[in-house]
Order: C-alpha cells, then structure tokens, then sequence
C-alpha cells in the first residue's frame, strides 16, 4: 500500500507540474531562434561592447537578424567570426588585423610633475573633477587604473612606474579601455604593426610642455625633418608617425631632443 | 503564537539570510545592484509565498494521511522546482531585462535554501494556513530588505578604496558579517 | 503539442520511479530505525532508571511523558522530554522524577542559548540546584532556588519550566493532589497582603488585598523588567487574577517571565 | 575539450565551489563550526553529487530542456533521501554525526549547479571525474574553515584540545557573524594567492 501511494503522489505530482510547465511554456513562448544561444555562447562573453551593442546577447540577435555585421566582434577576431558564419551559413568575411591598445604617455611620477597631491577616490574619472586632475600636464595619464580595473580581459596591470602596462598576449583590441580614459591617452592600434612611436598625448605648446613634464613632446618637428620617408607628421604641436611608411631607420630617435620616440614592437609582459 | 510575534521574529530577531544561513548564493551573487535586489527580492516573496501555501496544502491533505512523511523534502522540492520555472516563463515573456539581469539566479532559487527551509519550518512548527502565508511572507520580506540593505553597501563598496584581493565577494561577505552582528542585536528582544 | 506530452510524461515517469524508489528503501530501513531509537530511547532511561524494562508514552499538551516500569512491572518514574523558553529561544529537555516525586535527573537535548554564557543550564553548576528536590518542595526562581548569576533569564526559564512540569506529572502520574498555585483563599483572613518573586530580570513585589474570601485588589507595588515588553504583563495578569480568583491564569505572551513573576508573588504573599 | 587531469584538478584550485565558484555557501558557512562537521558535510555531499552526476549524464538526452531542473531537483531529492534513510538505519552513529547536513545537501547548489553547467553537456565519464574534483575541492574547503573556526573558536581541532587552557576561545566564530567574516577573510587569501601564483 505504501508503494503505491508514494509511486501514485509523486509520480501524480510530477504529471500536474509537467503539465502545468508545458502549458505556460506554450501559452508564454517567447519566439526565440535557437541560433542566438548557440552564437551567444561561441562568443567570448565578456559584454565589452567594442561591437556597439550592449552585451552579447543583443550582438547574436542583432547578427541573427542580420542587422549587424559578421566581423563586428573585435575581442573574438578571426576565430569568432568563421564560427559565426558557419553557424548563419554566410561565407566568412573576417579580416585578419588584430588590434591592440597602446599607452600614449611615459610620464612617469618622477618625470611628470604634480599641480597638488591628490588623496580621493583612486579613480582617473574622479581625479578629473578635481581641476582636471592632479597632473602639471592636461593630456598625461594620471596612473590611478581606471583602465586596469575596467579591461574585461584582465589584460591591463599598472606597472611599477606608475603607468599602466598593455599584456600584448591578452589584449584583443576591444577599446573598452580607450573609452575609458578621461585623458584619451590609450589608442586602438594594429598589433602587428613595425617602426617607431610617439609616446606622448600631450597637445601643449612648447613652453607648457616643459614646466609640466621632463619628456613631453614639444612639437619642435626636429623628427620630421630627420625622417627620409616623410613619415612623421606634427598636428597641434604633438608628432604622429605612420606605422605604414616608417621603416625603422631609427634617424628621428637620435633627432628627438625629448627621447620620447620609442619602438613600437612591445616584448611580451608575462 | 500571535501573527505579530511572528512577522516581528521572521524579519528582524531570526532573519533567514543573516541568522540562520539560508539563501547566500543568491544573497551575494545578486545583491550588487539595487535593481536587480528589488526584482530578486520580489521574485522569492512571490514563489516563497505560493510555495508555502501548496506545500501546506499538499502535506496536510496529501503526505500526513497516507503517512508518507518521509517523502516530505521530495515533494516540497518538486512543488518549488516547478513554481520557480513557472515564474522563469513567464518572467522570461512579461520583463525580458529583470529575466536576463537575474540570469543564473533564478533557477538558482530553486536551490534557495530559504524556501525549502521555510516550507520544512512551517510543517515543524505546525502552523495553521493563515500562520504559514503570513511566515512565508514576512521571511521573504526580511530577505528582500536584508538583499537592499546589502545592495546599497556594495554599491558604495564599488568606489570604495578596497584591496585588490578583498575586492567583490571576499568584502560583501566581511560585509554581511557585520550586518549579522547588528541583526543579532534583536535576537534578545523576542523569540518565538 | 508532442513536446508537451513528452514534457508531462518524463516528469511523470521520472516523479513515479523516484516515489517507488524511495517507499522501496523506506520499507526496509524504517522498521529498523524504529526499534533502534526505542533501543536508544531505553539506555537513555536507563540512564535515569537503572533497571527500567518497558516503558508507556502518554503526551499531554504537545508534550511526551514515559512511565517507566521494572521487570517486576512496578511503576518506578516518570521521564518527561520537555521545553522551556531561555534567552536563545527553545530548550528542550528531559526531565527524571522518581515515583517518590523526587527529581533525579536533568538532560538537555537542545538549546539555543549563547554559548559561554546561557549553556550554564547543561552543566552541573544548575542542575545540582534541581535534583533532589521533592514535588513538596515550592520550586520558584529566585525565592527558594537561586538563578545562575550572568544567566538569569536561561536559569529562570529552566526553574520555570520545571515546576511547570513537576504539576502535571504529579497530577498525571503521581495521583498527588496538586497543591501548585491553587491556594485557598477562603481560608485566608481579610487584610492586604504583600509578597516578592522573580520577573524578567528584576524583582516583581505586589500587593493583594483580601476581603471576604475574594481578592479584591492587586496592585504591582514595584518591578524594573523591560519596559516596553512587561508593561502588558503588568497590566494584563492583575486584572486576570482578580477575575479568575485564583493563579491558574496563562501567561501573557511575550512577557512570560513578568507574568509568571506575578503569579509566584501573589502566591508567595498569600502562602 | 581539456584533458582528464584537467577536468579533475580544476575543481580543486582553479574552480573551487566555494572559493571561486561562490557556490554551496549556505550549508559552508552553517557547518563550518568544526573540522569534524565540515569533513562530514564534505563527504556526503561528494556522494550525493557523484551518483546524481552519474544518474543526469545518463538520462541528459532524454530529459526535454524545458523540464530538466524539476527533473534534476528530483534525481538529487531522491539520492539525498536515501542516503539519509539508508546511514540511519545501518550506521546510526555516523548518521547522528551528519544528521542535520544530509536534508541540506537537496538546496546545496554545487550540485544543481554542476548538473546544469556540465553534466547536462558531457558524457558519464567526464561527469564522474567533474563530480569527483568539485565534491573533494569542496570538502577541503569545507574542511579548512571548519579548522580554523574550531582552532580559535574552541581551541580545538578535531575535538582534540589543542590551544591549553590559557587560550580564550573567541566565542564569535561559532556564531554566524563569525562564519561570514572567516568566509570572507579566506576568499581575499585565496585571491591573493592566486594573484601572487600567476605573477611569479
């Protein structure tokens, strides 16, 4: 009898419930295209919104409806994107560059100077709203890793000096970091890309850029005239060099008085 | 045992989070926004409430006269799972961004230690129908405001100057340790 | 519509097994947890009775009670396993009283009390207070056994609680007329009375007048329990008292401890 | 797909249920009281979730997915009852030891958890081996802080006194406020372990 009556509750129980969820599962089905799971989950997740869409899941509905573009998933790159295809059946149209973030700034504790000592919140975004940050220099990064605890992919780790560090290996160029910086200091620049760089932000003129800091950039255009393949330019008092017509040769180095051009091919960090 | 002593216990002298370690993992995995608090804390009235009533129902009308008290947790259990993914359903329709905001938390109430703790509780004490609603209610209640009161801390704890290591989990449990200790303070005052 | 079917079937037939399963395994295992625990429960009164045999459960109010017999059939106790409210909340007790009306033993089986502080009651420095006292003996906090200092309110609920239980088994088991709180009031003389006890955590004095047979007014003279929390108890009992004519009142809940303070001085007045 | 030893070795470190998972925190911080009580909840919950896993892979095709959790909550109800039944009736003693842990395994959420994430997705082998890494990583866990709230709450490890007479045991640790800060104190160790591991 005690057999019975448990096998015949429970198994009664399970019945109404079953029921009951399959009812609701029709009567409130969400119209949901089993494709979206699949591609939500081959993505790697970490909502950084490179793609210009909140979140994961709004990018695989968005690519599913096809209002969005293949190769939209900067951190996934490659990968992501054939597998996105082969997922919706289109043929693959993902391009090979794989970015990466860069620091544009060396000015270090000792080398850039500080207006006031700054003992608030340790975030860069709240250091600004106090005079626009503690730094002489207005364009300098200010070190306090609004960058490093934002990065999704754990790629970015303040350096002994003060200033922010790229792990070459982890970053996948998604730029979370770069919308990040109240100074603008970081850039989304090709990984592969050779030469020489210009390590500074700084848009002063002359004359600020020496009181504010030891090596910013002055925009003496003494590189400019060094370089033999025109590939440095010099824009509101800052040099740009173009990574495609830049050779290496070095020439602007020995020129820069300020010894702020650097190479651009990182070691890796760890 | 009169209704007011119960609410007044259930919330405050005996909170189900604080005092008697039911329900964590939700308790520190949703408890980061005030938001998502608020929803969570509605959801598990909601299905703590509805649970009560037909646990009650089905032990004192289904278990106890054919004498299968044994199979007390197993039914309790099997009333909750199929409560939580009814509201998960309809959730998922009706609010598609508290669905999502909550994520893995709602089937996870399913695991909630409070509501199957709260159901075996009113069967123990052998509370009347009117007792066990008002039990499940106010417990939920000091769920939700022991969730809020949390989700408010952690959101300073954001900009707070926390150690790298101590960062997320490791200070809302330091946290919550010392909202224990406060919550304890009522223990003297009544007790069932 | 198939899936759904398919979806009430596996939960059916999923429920069903996993029902049968378990009556299966509770057939076998139930019998012998059964006669285990009677094992159990009977070297626990053997703890208290050496030489019980059998033993009878009667429950009163929520609570069980083992009449102990010896081989020879004899009566020789009564075990009651029993609560009492303390600090923490519920103690739960077992409390021996021979077929003498002595107590012969206290075991605590759960409490909440702090640790450190309000489990004084699980340790002999308590319980020596208790065994041995009579049925005869009146067993009220404060006034005949002393609370543990710095537990207070665990001790008194624990003395409480026992007299409580001393009542009804000797009304239940010991066949003694139970000379608790029911005094007589016809026999006592006119004139205002005034007697002492323990309340929550202070001294409760009150005031009985007494003409005609009738207690005609009680008034708390002094207390200094929780405020807040006595004051219904130290509006509530005189009035019930005095309307019942006899100490046989409930407490009022929520301020036990001042309530069953009244009563044991209005019984300690009129003594 | 990782390989075997990984699959293992991940619930012991990299992702411990309790420390970096953040799972089963309610039956961690109410039984962490001593080392005795922690091992105890430890093992029985590495049972509970061994058979289930085993039960669940097997049965993970033909549960549809619209009913796999009452489904799953049922498979483990049943594995805790009987486990319960069966310790209390053939070994009473260690049944009396455990006996509040084994209800509290049903809302442990390891192993709904572990159901739901894994082995709804692998085979019966993998599931074993999963189930067997998260269930020992979680005793450890368990076991751990279960020493240390003994060590200073009570002076004691394993019941055996160890801290002489001298030591005042700090009363709070065997209160829940205790639990949670000890908790707290060790996932900010572990951290920081971890970090100071991967930069070395």
């Amino acid at each position: 009898m005690d057999f019975v009556a448990a096998f015949v509750i429970i198994g009664g129980l399970g019945l109404i419930f079953g029921g009951l969820l399959a009812y609701t599962a029709q009567r409130f089905a969400v119209e949901e295209d089993a494709r979206v799971e699949t591609i939500c989950d081959l993505l790697p997740g970490a909502n950084c919104g490179a793609c210009g869409f909140p979140g994961c899941i709004n990018f695989a509905e968005k690519v599913v409806k096809g209002e969005a573009a293949v190769d939209c998933c900067v951190p996934g790159g490659k990968g992501v994107c054939d597998n996105i295809c082969e997922v919706l059946g289109v043929e693959s149209v993902a391009s090979e560059i794989k970015k990466m973030a860069e620091v544009y700034c060396i000015g270090t504790k000792d080398v850039a100077y500080d207006k006031f000592v700054y003992h608030g919140v340790p975030d860069c975004k709240a250091a600004m709203m106090y005079g626009g940050g503690f730094k002489a220099c207005k364009y300098g990064c200010l070190g306090l890793g609004t960058c490093v605890g934002i990065c999704p992919f754990d790629a970015m780790h303040m350096g002994a000096n003060g200033l922010p560090q790229v792990d070459v290996e982890r970053c996948t160029g998604c730029g979370v970091c770069a919308k990040a910086c109240p100074r603008g200091v970081i850039r989304i620049v090709n990984a592969d890309r050779t030469g020489k760089v210009v390590l500074c932000n700084s848009k002063d003129r002359g004359k600020a850029t020496r009181q504010a800091c030891e090596v910013g950039c002055i925009g003496c255009k003494a590189c400019v005239k060094a370089c033999p393949n025109e590939a440095v330019v010099v824009e509101d008092n800052l040099a740009y060099i173009d990574s495609t017509k830049c050779d290496d040769c070095g020439k602007c180095v020995e020129a820069c008085t300020r010894d702020i051009i650097k190479n651009a091919v990182k070691i890796a960090l760890s | 045992m009169n209704l007011l002593a119960i609410i007044f216990v259930a919330i405050l002298a005996n909170n189900i989070v604080l005092n008697q370690f039911l329900g964590i993992c939700p308790y520190l995995g949703v408890s980061k926004r005030i938001e998502t608090s608020v929803g969570m804390g509605m959801a598990v009235i909601f299905v703590m409430t509805m649970s009560a009533i037909v646990t009650w129902i089905v032990y004192n009308f289904l278990l106890e006269p054919f004498g299968l008290v044994y199979l007390r947790t197993i039914t309790f259990i099997l009333v909750i799972a199929g409560l939580v993914q009814l509201v998960e359903t309809i959730l998922k329709k009706t609010n598609p961004t508290l669905f999502r905001a909550l994520g893995i938390y709602l089937p996870l109430i399913t695991t909630n230690c409070t509501i199957l703790g709260v159901a075996l509780l009113n069967v123990q004490a052998g509370h009347n129908i009117i007792q066990t609603i008002v039990y499940a209610i106010s417990v939920a209640i000091g769920f939700t405001i022991a969730l809020v009161i949390m989700a408010g801390i952690r959101e300073r704890l954001e900009l707070a100057n926390v150690s790298s290591f101590l960062r997320g989990a490791a200070v809302s449990l330091v946290t919550a340790g010392i909202l224990s200790l406060a919550f304890m303070g009522f223990k003297g005052m009544m007790t069932l | 519509m198939r899936d759904a079917l398919r979806m009430a079937l596996t939960l059916l037939i999923i429920g069903a097994i996993c029902g049968g399963l378990l009556s299966v395994v509770n057939g076998i295992t139930a019998p012998m947890i059964a006669d285990r625990e009677n094992q159990q429960f009977l070297q626990a009164l053997e703890g208290f009775f050496p030489d019980v045999v059998k033993f009878e459960v009667q429950e009163i109010n929520g609570e069980e009670f083992y009449s102990c017999y010896d081989a020879a059939g004899k009566f020789i106790g009564v075990v009651g396993k029993v609560k009492a409210s303390g600090y923490g909340g519920e103690i739960s007790y077992d409390l021996a009283v021979s077929d003498a009306g002595d107590i012969i033993g206290i075991r605590i089986s759960s409490h909440g009390e702090t640790p450190g502080i309000g489990d004084v009651i699980t340790k002999p420095a308590f319980q020596d207070r208790v065994i041995g006292l009579n049925f005869a003996d009146p067993i009220s906090a404060g006034v005949d056994v002393d609370t543990v200092s710095g537990a207070t309110v665990s001790s008194s609920g624990m003395i409480n609680s026992i007299r409580r239980v001393m009542n009804v088994v000797g009304e239940n088991f010991l066949g003694m007329e139970v000379e608790k709180a029911a005094i007589d009031l016809t026999k006592i003389a006119d004139g205002t009375y005034t007697g002492t006890a323990r309340g929550f955590k202070s001294d409760v004095t009150v005031e009985v007048v007494v003409s005609g047979g009738k207690i005609t007014s009680l008034e708390i003279v002094s207390h200094d329990d929780t405020p807040g929390i006595s004051d219904n108890a130290v509006k509530g009992m005189p009035q019930r008292i005095i309307d019942a004519q006899s100490l046989e009142v409930d407490v009022v809940s929520g301020a036990s401890m001042t309530s069953q303070g009244i009563i044991n001085a209005v019984f300690n007045a009129l003594k | 797909m990782s390989t075997i030893a990984q699959e293992f070795s991940k619930g012991l470190l990299k992702e411990n249920p309790t420390f970096r998972l953040l799972l089963g925190m309610c039956p961690t911080l109410a039984v962490s009281i001593s080392a005795i009580n922690g091992l105890g909840m430890g093992v029985s919950a590495l049972f509970v979730l061994l058979c289930s896993n085993i039960v669940i892979a097997a049965l993970r095709n033909l549960i549809p997915s619209k009913v796999r959790i009452p489904a799953y909550i049922l498979i483990i109800a049943t594995f805790v009852t009987i486990v319960d039944m069966v310790l209390n009736a053939f070994t009473p003693d260690l049944h009396k030891a455990l006996g509040i842990f084994i209800p509290l395994i049903v809302v442990n959420c390891i192993i709904l958890g572990r159901a739901e994430a894994f082995a709804r997705k692998n085979n019966i082998v993998r599931s074993i081996i999963d189930a067997l890494g998260m269930g020992i990583g979680f005793t450890l866990a368990l076991t751990i802080l279960g020493i240390i709230r003994e060590l200073f709450g009570k002076g004691s490890i394993f019941g055996f006194g160890v801290m002489g007479t001298a030591f005042e045991p700090m009363g709070i640790l065997a209160t829940a406020p205790g639990a949670f800060i000890t908790l707290g104190i060790m996932l900010g160790f572990v951290n920081f372990m971890f970090k100071r591991l991967r930069i070395e």
